[in-house]
């Protein structure tokens, strides 16, 4: 018995990736940040997109050449506070921005990536997050209804992957990649390593092989991925 | 239900089974489908208890305490195997990465509704996996045969048992004949050799589409 | 800089579960069942128990125990077909179950473990299970909501741990016990092993510690553990 | 702030972080606590980008490019380390396993609310993980100086500001004086040595709860 295999090359790949699309990005600062299919993603140039990730990485990075690319009219994050160019797109009017809290945009991500519509939570009651949200009950307690963050695509950034797409993620690299791996319709990983399957021991899998769709190969990595400027 | 109308059955549902799939097998005749699919093709083994990628089941002599499938029955990894949580688990099944699941039946509708978990009084160990593999796999198809033990229809115009879930068969396989749920009705697409049509017709409890022309069997 | 040290003996751990408490169980089958702290909670003999489990075991092992003892007064599962006294009790009205979908199941204990207050599915729309629950919209789509799941203690087994309560779980030995043991106010593990604090890589935690508040070494395994009775 | 003013705030925090604690110390001044805290003592401390066990920090050259913490400074395992994603992260949160998390603040209360994540027109970078950090660590401390750059109290009656979470502050330290929020008000409990309380009162936006007697100096 045998596994699919799920190797693509990134050109194809992120082809699919349409105007308008929704784009989850993994990664919080440089760890866990695909890089190398950001870089794909704006040699393509598809405009018009709504970018998901938990920060706008620093200027010169990741998320910042879509943003100075003009790709993104809109980008979904906890915090914006290291990029200047996404704060000032954002004052000028030319980056539509919706802030959720960090755990809170986790789990709508996670939520979705489990299939479910949506969740209650009492965290943001009383502050200005609840405003305009819809308010549900749950046993006699009042909290906010939290709606499933889907998207169009996933783009990840694995340590090492098998052929068939399960991922292993280093340390900190990890963080919102496995949840929005299942959180899309299509996923795209890139791993700095592929192997064989059954290299991986299943239960060192971080994300399922289900999960993955397409798989792409880091022949070398860049220079962005071990560098953090401040 | 004949031995041999049984494997016939199992077979016919294997060859929807393609390469690249992810397939979740139901316990009891479901999980028999496998030993008719061809061992070479790549394809990824769902279990609710947490597995993707299951591999053959082994005796319990050779067997990992530690590794049994949703039916209890000890299985082996394979290259490429995965292990996750109960959550991760339905997480696949719900987002719609199963390809494929194939189930069981008490009874089925034309209009697809399945009922396979509870029968009011007399049987009711309670729904397992069963409703979440039937309502969000991409595709659901059911093995059972055509009539009950007393020769009842088990394929109907309407369920009357509690529904498992609504609308979610896309195909029924039985021992008589293969048959899709389409917007029109139940449609006639294959026959099992040696079945005379009329018998199919009479012991379908559901008004059939059948095609005109030859019908292909199986 | 040092972590905190979990160890405790099974005796004190399971003393703590009091009459009336509710009690998550992990495993699915024998898989993952904490059978030896089950056998201390039988000896200890709280009654009234609420037990939360994906399915009753088999006759002879595991909570057939205490159902047997007369320690159960409601069980929470997705199915018992497997045990005829579970089946035979709820038939006679000796004990009060509830019936929950497995991956709804999960759910809700994780959804209670993530803190939380409950989700929105369109699982079991249209059957009986959604009968007499509260139903919510989300952006146009209706759903059932489901609450979270707590419980007083989780009892749950682990193939390895470390001292600050690390978990490791086996094959298909984890199932719910991750969920459960986020989602209880107690978690209780037993380990088969247990060792030094660093000797489990850190990609490799199933269970992080800060979920576990009392760890208990196996110091032999019970011949139930490597059975199935059928 | 005079850096033994701040140096004493910073060793004062420290004290309240007890043996067996997980903690989260957040971004720029609390997570400095650290350094006064005592090495041989045993704690867990999270970081919101998925660490419990966070070891100290390291320089570039030494660094693991994978191993940041929060605040985007290079860190390195201990012994006990474990990695998780994000969602699991802020579970250990909301469900309540943090005993203690420090936090900086705009503004605090004396009812315990507390600002810090947004001044409307002029600094919105997010709100990050503050609010559910605020809102269910079992204990939150907040470390500020009494008063602004230009004199003005930091801890009122009310915010002014957009909250971060609503009554969630169970004690203040500041360069001049802890505080403690309790039903009946906001008390003064220890106060700096040399600094005198007529100019803590002063320094203070609401009314403070002076015990009797001589108070505690730290």
């Amino acid at each position: 018995m045998a596994m699919p295999d799920k190797s693509a090359d990134i050109g194809s790949a992120i082809a699919r990736i349409h105007d308008g699309a929704s784009v989850m990005l993994g990664g919080f600062g440089v760890p866990g940040t695909p890089f190398c299919l950001i870089e794909e993603l704006v040699r393509q140039g598809p405009k018009n997109l709504t970018i998901i990730k938990n920060d706008a990485n620093e200027m010169g990075m990741g998320v910042d050449w879509l943003l100075e690319n003009g790709q993104v009219s809109k980008l979904v994050a906890s915090h914006i506070g290291l990029n200047a160019r996404a704060i000032a797109m954002m004052n000028d009017g030319a980056l539509s921005v919706e802030f959720v809290a960090q755990g809170i945009l986790a789990e709508r991500i996670r939520i979705a990536g489990a299939g479910l519509l949506g969740f209650v939570t009492d965290i943001g009651m009383g502050t200005p997050l609840a405003e305009g949200k819809q308010q549900v009950s749950v046993n006699g307690v009042t909290g906010i209804l939290e709606p499933a963050l889907k998207a169009d695509f996933a783009l990840v950034h694995a340590e090492t992957a098998d052929t068939f797409g399960n991922l292993f993620y280093a340390a900190a690299a990890r963080n919102f990649n496995p949840l929005m791996a299942m959180a899309a319709h299509c996923t795209i990983a890139e791993a700095e390593t592929i192997v064989d399957q059954g290299r991986i021991k299943p239960e060192n899998v971080h994300t399922p092989g289900p999960f993955v769709d397409q798989l792409v190969t880091l022949k070398q990595l860049p220079e962005v991925y071990g560098v953090v400027r401040r | 239900m004949l031995s041999d109308a049984r494997e016939r059955m199992l077979r016919r549902a294997a060859r929807d089974i393609l390469p690249g799939m992810t397939v979740n097998l139901g316990i009891g005749l479901p999980t028999q489908v496998l030993h008719h699919v061809d061992r070479t093709m790549a394809i990824c083994l769902h279990s609710e208890n947490g597995i993707a990628g299951v591999g053959p089941q082994l005796s319990p002599e050779e067997a990992d305490r530690n590794l049994i499938d949703a039916g209890g029955a000890y299985v082996s990894p394979i290259a490429g195997t995965s292990y996750f949580d109960s959550a991760v688990s339905f997480a696949i099944v719900r987002s719609g990465r199963l390809d494929l699941t194939l189930l069981g039946a008490f009874e089925v509708a034309g209009n697809g509704d399945l009922a396979n978990w509870i029968i009011p009084g007399r049987f009711s160990p309670g729904v397992g996996g069963a409703i979440e593999l039937a309502q969000k796999a991409r595709r659901v198809g059911v093995l059972t045969t055509h009539t009950d033990k007393r020769g009842n229809p088990k394929i109907l115009e309407r369920c009357t048992l509690p529904l498992t879930a609504a609308a979610c068969v896309n195909r029924i396989y039985s021992d008589m004949a293969v048959c899709d749920v389409t917007p029109e009705g139940l449609r006639l697409t294959e026959i099992a050799e040696g079945v005379d049509l009329q018998d199919v017709i009479d012991a379908t409890g559901t008004t059939l589409i059948v095609p005109d022309g030859p019908l292909p069997t199986f």
